[in-house]
């Protein structure tokens, strides 16, 4: 049992610190790449780190377990519909400027 | 401070009566010029009339609040509709009444977006009138700050020469005198631990001396520049010079008293240990505001920049008799706001009535005015006159006090007051002299005199300010009786 | 106060009247000259009957009269309204109330025509209101008042015709300057009544007498004072606005120098001579001054051609001289008498001189006395013969009154162990006589040929009359002539009565016949000099100091008095204090504070900067932020 | 279960529905379509003050109503009526798209409405997220300018990186403590003073209000939608949002209330950042709406100064002026829409003129300018002195100074717009002729402004008892 | 060898996987973010999200592992492919990175991955005193018509206006395409 819990996919912090670098790896998509979709799944990458952590903490810590996957299955609905409209928007954007590089769109400033 | 509940909301009727107005002149027509200036001269009349009678009928004897009112307003925030008259503001309310009943007069002649003017002017006198008979803090602050705000519309559509800068400038630094008066006022609310804006509640509590000291500085700066402090006075001389002549009598005339009434009363009042602490920066600024106003006044050719720094200075004597903390200064000080509003009121009155047949205000231009209208120069010159100190006028008395107290309290600086009289006295003189007399100017030889009517505000003015200068006991005895147990609770 | 006494409600009468008389006329008949002169004259009357009414019954008074209301009570300043009647007070009383409706009498024909002269006439009504209220005080505060009162009245008359420039210029000269001795004045009553507790006159008269002044206290209050006195009666260094107010009309300056401004001053000193007399430093300094002003004075009127302003350095130096006696009389413990009674009897030859000035101005229409010579001046023969019966007062001749007052002043300088005094006092009587003559040999023995010393000098006032050409003086203007030199010829056999009715007792000297040859001796030298130069047959008409040119151009130049207090004027208040301040309030106080704007506008641009249009650098932004503060947050855990 | 307890949500939900069947006519009946929108949300306005005083809690505790949920409620029920008062003339949003424009609206409204009263975790994500994903479609709806689809992705993205950052949050509140419930957290977080994951957790769980309510660091998309967006959904944004947002920041920020000053330091931080920023910034706008999105800014941190009290009285005031906030900008936006009726965005000096061209307009501009710099008497002035009030009270004098010399520097840009409006000659500008509803809007706003601001008590006992609700 | 033989012990064999779906979740993550084809970013999301359904398998719950890949790698990686194919051409070339940006990126993700990592190491995670092992999907059922079943309609109604939103937003835009 002592073993067990020193396993490595059987701490919390394993996982934790492995959401965060799914976080940040996400953070830095969003903030470096210019083409919109890839911006969106940048996003979805940090949804996916709450979702891990969500996980996690059900795992080790809450006292019923069902209530992370629950959010976790929420998050997941939630950020299909966010994709659904960001694409939608992405889309226009497209019409719009003919490109989704998010540098284009530099009419509002100051 | 012992308080008489009135038995007739007089106060609260004076201050109404102009926001009355207002709400009527809203429903007129642009068009019913006539009888928009007659609803405004009613309104004003009212206020008139009743700080007449608040002046009049304040018991001497039983001294303290009268005409109290009082009511709770919102409970939770401990603040009070909590007005009442004492011997410090019935004068500065009586001077409203005349200043604002004349100043409808004097504009009598306006043709341009009338209705908007006097709207703005009668919500700028409500401010006025709330300032000077509120006793709650916040009431004090509300209306302090709708007595300086209007100001901006005034004097940037009536105004003249860089109004738009002037008024500008004028509003933003009275608002940051404002931001230093929030927090001071507020620090007081927060640290007396009774969370009430009842100013003679909060006169019972002891402040730590660090609150007092800090706040008394902040409003002290905050009012400060309103009073015209030196050196935040240049905000002064170049909104006088842009408002239009009803708004520079009102505003030199009243609302700077605003800000030395609010020292006084709000500052000095809950914060005796750090006037006590500050007097000596008070008396130094003051008296430096003194000679300084008198000496850059002498090198302005325009009329009313003239009057604006005449302004700094004589605000410099309030400020000094305020800052001698004893009951002659105070009384002086007192005095010599009233003397000083109706005498101002007079100037800008006379400057302007000039300066809507002329349009310059330039005093190598004009001359010899007297010749050319008598009456408008005689109103000058006794106001000219009257700020260069001659008995006989309101503001002697007033001089006399605080120039006497100061020589007792600082001594220097006090003779340094008194010596600038002289430039005082050449500074007046030398604007009469360029202005009124010499040969008159043939391109102006044309206008006419001041009409009876339009006469008639100015002569109450100096009505009101040679029967105070013949029978000064009138206002000092009233000012005294609040000004004695102020003292002592300093 | 329990019943009202009879003189004072005349006196309060006679202040009633005068501010009502003043201010019906301002407000609403002043367009109408003919009521406007009647409210004042009658006005003028009535004072001038109180006041003999009140001479005459308080004559025998011994203890002085008080009457004290309050005025004004503040915590401890007090200003109390009242009046002190004893022999001083009540003399000058009669001499101003008497003097003042004179002047207004002949002012009728003087100023006839005129298109101010419902103002005009406001104004003398507050002068006489002002002067009265000041004679009569009880206290010093009061007198303070009348005398700012005074000043503010002489400055609305001397500038009364208001459209010339130099008249304008007098007026504000008259009234700033002796407002720089005022404040001398202010300060050292503001003085005394923070140490002493009370500017009542009787009291501090007695209060001195009984020596409970230190002398750390009485010695400044008494030099802050004489400020004051310096200011009002003209002397060095502010004499500079006397010579100058003559822009004034002749009877403005009249009532001017003979009863009213300049003799406020002086009326001051015999005020409170016990006062000053307790100070001897304060009266060495007076006796100083006075003594410059007497010689400075007399000097410049050697070389004056306007016969306005001969008699305007001429009232100087008999202030001076006045002040001398005074100051004598206080160094050596005598009585103020000397100086009073110069004072009493100068009013009347004074005015007289410049009344007749003014028959002559309003005749010829010129000031210049070598152009009334040239055009006849002595062909007026009432005006003739009563200006010279009141040169000869000024130059000291017997029998008229001045003779004996300054004969009474020199004794007092006698008295002094230092004689250079009373040579300097020789000296000046000497001068006196010398260019008070010099006018009258100049008008008797007309040299039309010779004029050319006086262009330049304007004819005073043009309007109004000057086409008219008149015949002869109107009686209004003759009356008081007549009167006036009926005064200085019978005066000064009043000495003894005046004496008594001063002091209570009459003081009998022994003549001192050296002093009296000398001073006669010196008075009829400068009339010889005057004739050697202007009167004989072969005199060259030009003064003998004509001889050194640099001196005379020094009192020509008016010993450069008016040019210093004009630099000062210009280069230091104006120039350095004035246009230093206004550049500090330009460019530093307000320039600080338009820079305090515009830097918030300019950080609101730069601040404006972290909008970026790009969406990512805005993101990166707050990402930092958040991180900032999260680390922050977690470093002190 | 009382129907009446979730009255108004179930009514919007309704309303929703109704306009949601009008999206699917083949043609659009524009009238039509507005008018039952318009009378939906007055039925709305009805049945949210009729519910004003209900209280209780449904959903397994997830919901809790009670007054200080039923006043944002109202508020926002409010807010969606005064917009759709103005939306009568949707120059800038394609006829075909009218129906769905209400319909976001309303499911908008119905978010925040859910929102305000959620009291548990995930329900208050969703609520969030679904009022967000409304808006997010509302703002490139506009038509025009190529600048809606632009200010629309940037809105979206640092949205979702706002929320991004609050789900992050949420999942360490809901580690540190177990369960997603406000109520069961507010005890636990007192057993996390020592454990700096309550305090981070809490403040990254505030990034997504904090993006509501346009606070420093997360105010970039606010410039850019007001002025990219319909005037119409910037006023929506404006007003019914950032009072809904206020709401929740206040039920959250009382979860910080037991880590005392080391909590509110952040937040007196982003409160300085956030008004100095605004108001510095706006200074130098021309465009009306962004200046007033700079505006917004600075309210927020003004705002913000109450919540970080987390005592009663703070809690009074910022209810007080989110309120406040809410009449104010509406009234200025009311102004903007009449001025460019043609939907267009509103410079500045296109106000010349106004005083002339409409009097009441100018008015009411002046009115609610004046309110936003916090000039008396009007809503705003009470307002932002009961805010320093409180602060001050709970020690924060330097926050005050600060704040108060910001008001100060607000003037100067609020004074513009009075420079402009009324001083300026109206040049070849015709006269606005405002219909009778629109008067009457107008009227009865000034009245607000200056009523509640003159009378302020009624609002502030009320905020008082929903303060002591929250806290 | 030793680690060899441990790698086929269950517990190797379940480290061993459990280090091949972190590895595939880091690099799927890292190609989603700097791959320069779009595409390729699409597939390594999916690779990433197959690795997070690898986690949640970890994690106890097949179940959300399950729905993650249904919703996440059938659904929206679908979605994102067809916007792909309705914006940009694939065949135009590629503006070069801006090194600076990236560097700004890498501060920004680099800061705030310190201070949640400073944040993770300073917590002292407490479990909770009373645990059930209830993990059972009839539970989540249970729950979800429970607890949140607010959320549970809600969140059909935010699906919904995401959707009508999408088609209002993305039909024909401006009438001009």
């Amino acid at each position: 049992m002592e073993s067990a819990r020193m396993l490595v996919f059987n701490q919390l912090e394993t996982y934790l610190y492995l959401a965060l670098m799914l976080f940040a790896i996400g953070l830095y998509g969003v903030l470096a790449r210019r083409n919109l979709i890839a911006v969106l799944i940048s996003v979805e990458l940090i949804l996916n780190a709450a979702s891990i952590n969500f996980m996690a903490f059900n795992r080790f810590l809450a006292p019923t377990p069902a209530v992370g996957q629950v959010i976790t299955l929420f998050i997941m609905a939630v950020a299909a519909a966010e994709a659904a409209i960001a694409l939608s928007i992405i889309v226009a954007v497209y019409r719009k400027l003919r490109s989704v590089n998010i540098e284009q769109a530099t009419e509002l400033r100051g | 401070m012992t308080e008489h509940l009135a038995s007739f909301p007089v106060l609260s009727c004076m201050l109404l009566a102009p926001p009355l107005g207002l709400f009527v002149l809203l429903f007129l027509k642009e068009e019913q010029q006539f009888l928009i200036r007659v609803v405004s001269l009613v309104a004003a009349g009212i206020s008139f009339a009743l700080s007449i009678y608040t002046f009049a009928a304040y018991d001497q004897k039983l001294g303290g609040l009268q005409f109290v009112e009082k009511y709770e307003w919102v409970k939770t925030f401990g603040i009070t509709y909590f007005v009442g008259v004492e011997g410090m503001n019935a004068p500065l309310l009586l001077l409203t009444g005349i200043v604002i009943f004349t100043g409808v007069l004097t504009m009598w002649e306006l043709q341009d977006r009338v209705k908007e003017y006097f709207i703005f002017q009668l919500a700028l006198v409500t401010g006025v009138f709330g300032v000077f008979m509120s006793y709650d803090m916040f009431f004090f602050f509300l209306f302090y700050e709708i007595a300086v705000v209007p100001m901006y519309i005034l004097i940037l559509i009536w105004g003249s020469t860089r109004k738009i800068y002037a008024a500008m400038k004028l509003t933003l630094y009275l608002m940051a005198g404002s931001g230093l008066i929030i927090p001071g006022i507020l620090l007081l609310y927060a640290s007396s631990g009774i969370f009430t804006f009842d100013m003679v509640r909060l006169h019972a509590v002891q402040f730590a001396p660090w609150v007092q000291k800090l706040t008394f500085v902040m409003m002290y700066l905050g009012f400060g520049v309103l009073a015209g402090v030196w050196p935040f006075h240049t905000w002064s001389p170049v909104g006088h010079v842009a408002a239009p002549t009803a708004v520079s009598m009102l505003h030199a005339g009243v609302l700077m008293k605003l800000g030395s009434f609010a020292i006084l009363r709000v500052a000095m009042y809950l914060c005796p240990q750090g006037f006590q602490y500050w007097a000596q920066l008070m008396g130094l600024l003051a008296a430096t505001g003194i000679v300084y106003g008198v000496f850059v006044g002498l090198a302005q050719t325009d009329l009313k920049y003239v009057i604006g720094y005449s302004s700094v200075s004589h605000m410099g004597i309030v400020g000094l008799g305020l800052a001698t903390g004893t009951v002659d200064g105070l009384n002086g000080a007192v005095f010599q706001m009233f003397a000083h509003g109706v005498m101002t009121a007079l100037f800008f009155s006379a400057v302007g009535f000039i300066y809507d047949r002329t349009h310059t205000r330039d005093i190598h231009e004009l001359g010899g005015f007297s010749k050319i209208m008598p009456v408008a120069s005689a109103f000058f010159i006794t106001a000219a006159l009257c700020g260069a100190g001659v008995p006989g006028m309101a503001s002697f008395w007033a001089e006399l006090l605080v120039l006497v107290a100061a020589v007792k309290v600082f001594t220097v600086r006090g003779l340094f007051a008194i010596a600038a009289l002289v430039i005082g006295a050449l500074f007046a003189l030398r604007v009469v002299q360029n202005t009124f007399f010499n040969e008159p100017n043939p391109k102006f030889i044309h206008y006419e005199d001041v009409s009876p009517f339009l006469g008639l505000p100015r002569m109450i003015l100096i009505g009101f300010m040679i029967f105070f200068g013949i029978f000064p006991q009138v206002m000092v005895g009233l000012i005294k009786t609040s000004i004695i147990p102020f003292i002592q609770g300093l | 106060m329990g019943s009202v006494n009879p003189f004072f409600l005349g006196c309060t009468l006679s202040l009633v009247l005068s501010l009502s008389a003043f201010g019906l006329i301002m407000i609403f008949t002043w367009r109408r000259p003919k009521l406007s002169l009647a409210i004042s004259l009658t006005v003028s009357t009535i004072c001038l009957i109180i006041a003999w009414l009140t001479f005459i019954k308080l004559s025998a008074l011994k203890e002085p009269l008080i009457l004290s209301v309050d005025w004004m009570m503040s915590d401890q300043i007090r200003v109390p309204f009242g009046f002190l009647l004893d022999p001083t007070s009540l003399l000058m009383f009669v001499i101003v109330a008497t003097i003042s409706w004179l002047i207004q009498l002949y002012s009728i024909g003087y100023m006839a025509g005129d298109s101010g002269f419902g103002r005009y006439y406001a104004f003398l009504s507050l002068f006489a209101l002002s002067m009265l209220g000041l004679v009569i005080s009880s206290g010093l505060l009061q007198l303070y008042i009348c005398w700012e009162l005074v000043g503010l009245s002489s400055y609305l008359l001397i500038g009364f015709w208001y459209e010339k420039f130099s008249a304008s210029e007098a007026g504000k000269k008259a009234f700033v300057v002796t407002r720089f001795g005022d404040i001398g004045f202010f300060m050292g009553l503001a003085f005394l009544v923070l140490n002493f507790g009370t500017l009542d006159i009787h009291s501090i008269n007695s209060a001195a007498m009984s020596k409970a002044f230190p002398a750390w206290l009485l010695t400044p209050a008494a030099l802050l004072i004489f400020c004051g006195i310096m200011g009002k009666s003209a002397q060095f260094p502010i004499h500079v606005w006397l010579p100058d107010a003559m822009e004034g009309p002749t009877p403005v300056s009249a009532l001017l120098h003979s009863a009213t401004m300049v003799a406020a001053g002086m009326y001051l000193l015999t005020r409170l001579f016990p006062f000053f007399s307790c100070s001897p430093t304060a009266m060495t300094v007076i006796l100083t001054i006075c003594t410059i002003t007497l010689l400075l004075s007399s000097t410049i009127g050697m070389v004056a051609t306007d016969i306005k302003q001969v008699w305007a350095y001429s009232t100087i130096s008999q202030l001076g001289f006045m002040g001398m006696g005074l100051a004598a009389a206080g160094l050596t413990g005598g009585y103020l008498f000397a100086g009073f009674y110069h004072l009493t009897t100068h009013a009347g030859f004074k005015a007289l001189l410049f009344l007749c000035a003014g028959v002559f101005i309003h005749h010829f229409h010129t000031n210049d006395f070598f152009v009334m010579s040239a055009k006849g001046g002595r062909r007026l023969l009432i005006p003739m013969v009563t200006v010279t019966i009141g040169a000869l007062a000024l130059a000291g001749i017997f029998p008229f009154s001045g003779f004996f007052s300054k004969e009474a002043i020199l004794a007092e300088l006698w008295n002094l162990p230092n004689k250079m005094w009373l040579g300097l006092g020789l000296l000046g009587a000497f001068l006196t006589a010398y260019y008070t003559f010099r006018v009258i040999f100049v008008l008797l023995f007309p040299r039309p040929q010779a004029v050319g010393g006086g262009h330049g000098v304007e004819e005073e006032h043009g309007h109004g009359h000057g086409q008219e050409e008149e015949h002869g003086v109107p009686w209004v203007m003759a009356v008081p002539l007549i009167i006036l030199a009926g005064f200085t010829c019978v005066l000064g056999f009043l000495q003894a009565p005046i004496q008594k009715f001063l002091l209570g007792e009459v003081h009998h000297h022994a003549p001192n016949y050296v002093l009296l040859v000398s001073a006669v001796g010196c008075a009829l030298g400068g009339i010889g000099m005057a004739w050697l130069d202007w009167g004989a047959k072969g005199a060259k008409w030009e003064g003998f100091i004509r001889k050194v040119p640099v001196v005379e151009n020094f009192f020509i130049q008016k010993w450069y008095m008016d040019h210093f207090w004009r630099w000062f004027l210009n280069t230091v208040i104006y120039g350095l204090f004035s246009r230093t301040f206004t550049y500090n309030d330009r460019r530093v106080v307000d320039g600080g504070v338009d820079a305090v704007a515009f830097g918030t506008i300019g950080s609101g641009r730069l601040l404006s900067f972290i909008q970026t249009a790009f969406l990512q650098l805005n993101l990166l932004f707050m990402v930092l932020v958040l991180g900032g503060i999260g680390i922050y947050l977690l470093m002190g855990r | 279960m009382n129907m009446m307890l979730f009255g108004p949500e179930l009514y919007f939900l309704g309303m929703a529905l109704v306009l949601f069947f009008l999206s699917l006519q083949r043609r659009v009946r524009v009238e039509q379509t507005y008018y039952v929108a318009l009378w939906l949300s007055v039925g709305g306005v009805v049945l949210a003050g009729w519910c004003l005083f209900q209280e209780g809690e449904l959903f397994f505790k997830a919901y809790k109503v009670d007054l200080f949920s039923q006043i944002f409620k109202a508020a926002l029920a409010v807010g969606l009526f005064l917009v759709l008062m103005i939306s009568r003339n949707l120059a800038h949003v394609e006829e075909r798209c009218h129906p769905e424009f209400y319909l976001f609206l309303t499911t908008c409204t119905l978010g925040m409405m859910m929102l305000v009263s959620s009291v548990e975790l995930l329900t208050i994500y969703v609520s969030l997220e679904l009022s967000s994903y409304s808006l997010y479609i509302l703002v490139p709806l506009r038509r025009g300018d190529d600048i809606d689809t632009e200010a629309g992705i940037k809105y979206l993205f640092i949205g979702a990186v706002s929320s991004g950052f609050m789900l992050f949050g949420l999942s360490y509140i809901f580690g540190a403590t177990h369960t997603t419930y406000l109520a069961e957290i507010m005890p636990k977080m007192g057993q996390l003073i020592q454990n700096p994951i309550g305090v981070v957790g809490l403040l990254l769980a505030l990034a997504g209000f904090f993006f509501k309510v346009s606070v420093f660091p997360f105010h970039f998309w606010a410039p850019d939608v007001y002025q990219g967006a319909a005037n119409q959904v910037t006023t929506f944004i404006a007003t019914a949002s950032k009072a809904a947002a206020v709401a929740m920041l206040l039920r959250f920020a009382a979860l910080g209330a037991s880590f005392g000053y080391s909590f509110a330091e952040a937040l007196v931080v982003l409160s300085i950042a956030s008004m100095t920023l605004g108001n510095l910034v706006a200074i130098i706008q021309k465009d009306f709406k962004r200046m007033l999105a700079y505006s917004s800014i600075a309210h927020a941190g003004y705002i913000l100064m109450g919540v970080l009290t987390m005592k009663e009285a703070g809690y009074i005031s910022a209810i007080y002026y989110a309120l406040a906030y809410l009449f104010m900008n509406f009234s200025v936006f009311l102004v903007i829409h009449e001025v460019a009726s043609d939907g267009r965005d509103l410079k500045i000096p296109e106000l010349a003129g106004l005083w002339y061209r409409s009097p009441l307009l100018t008015m009411t501009l002046i009115l609610g300018i004046f309110a936003l710099a916090g000039v008396p008497p009007s809503i705003g002035f009470t307002g932002k002195l009961l805010l320093f009030t409180s602060a001050m009270s709970s020690g924060y004098f330097w926050l005050v100074l600060i704040g108060a010399v910001n008001g100060t520097i607000s003037l100067y840009f609020y004074l513009r717009v009075v420079y402009h409006a009324y001083f300026l000659e109206p040049g070849p500008r015709p006269k606005i002729h405002l219909s009778w509803p629109s008067r009457l809007l107008n009227y009865g706003v000034c009245g607000i402004i200056i009523g509640f601001g003159v009378f302020p008590d009624r609002i502030v006992e009320l905020a008082k008892v929903a303060a002591r609700l929250v806290l | 060898m030793n680690w060899l033989i441990s790698l086929i012990t269950p517990v190797g064999l379940a480290s061993g996987a459990f280090i091949m779906v972190v590895a595939m979740t880091l690099l799927g993550a890292l190609i989603a973010v700097a791959a320069r084809n779009i595409f390729h970013n699409v597939l390594g999301l999916a690779l990433c999200l197959i690795g997070v359904a690898g986690l949640f398998l970890y994690l106890n719950s097949p179940f959300v592992a399950l729905m993650e890949i249904l919703i996440y790698v059938g659904a929206i990686c679908i979605a994102i492919c067809f916007a792909i194919m309705l914006s940009a051409p694939m065949y135009l070339p590629l503006p070069p990175r801006h090194p600076l940006k990236i560097l700004g990126a890498l501060a920004g993700a680099g800061l705030v991955f310190a201070f949640l990592a400073l944040l993770t190491k300073k917590t002292t995670w407490a479990a909770a005193s009373v645990r059930s092992d209830d993990w059972s999907i009839t539970t989540i059922g249970h729950y979800l018509l429970t607890d949140y079943v607010l959320i549970f309609e809600v969140i059909s109604l935010l699906l919904v206006v995401a959707m009508l939103g999408a088609v209002v937003t993305a039909r024909g835009g401006r009438g001009s395409s």
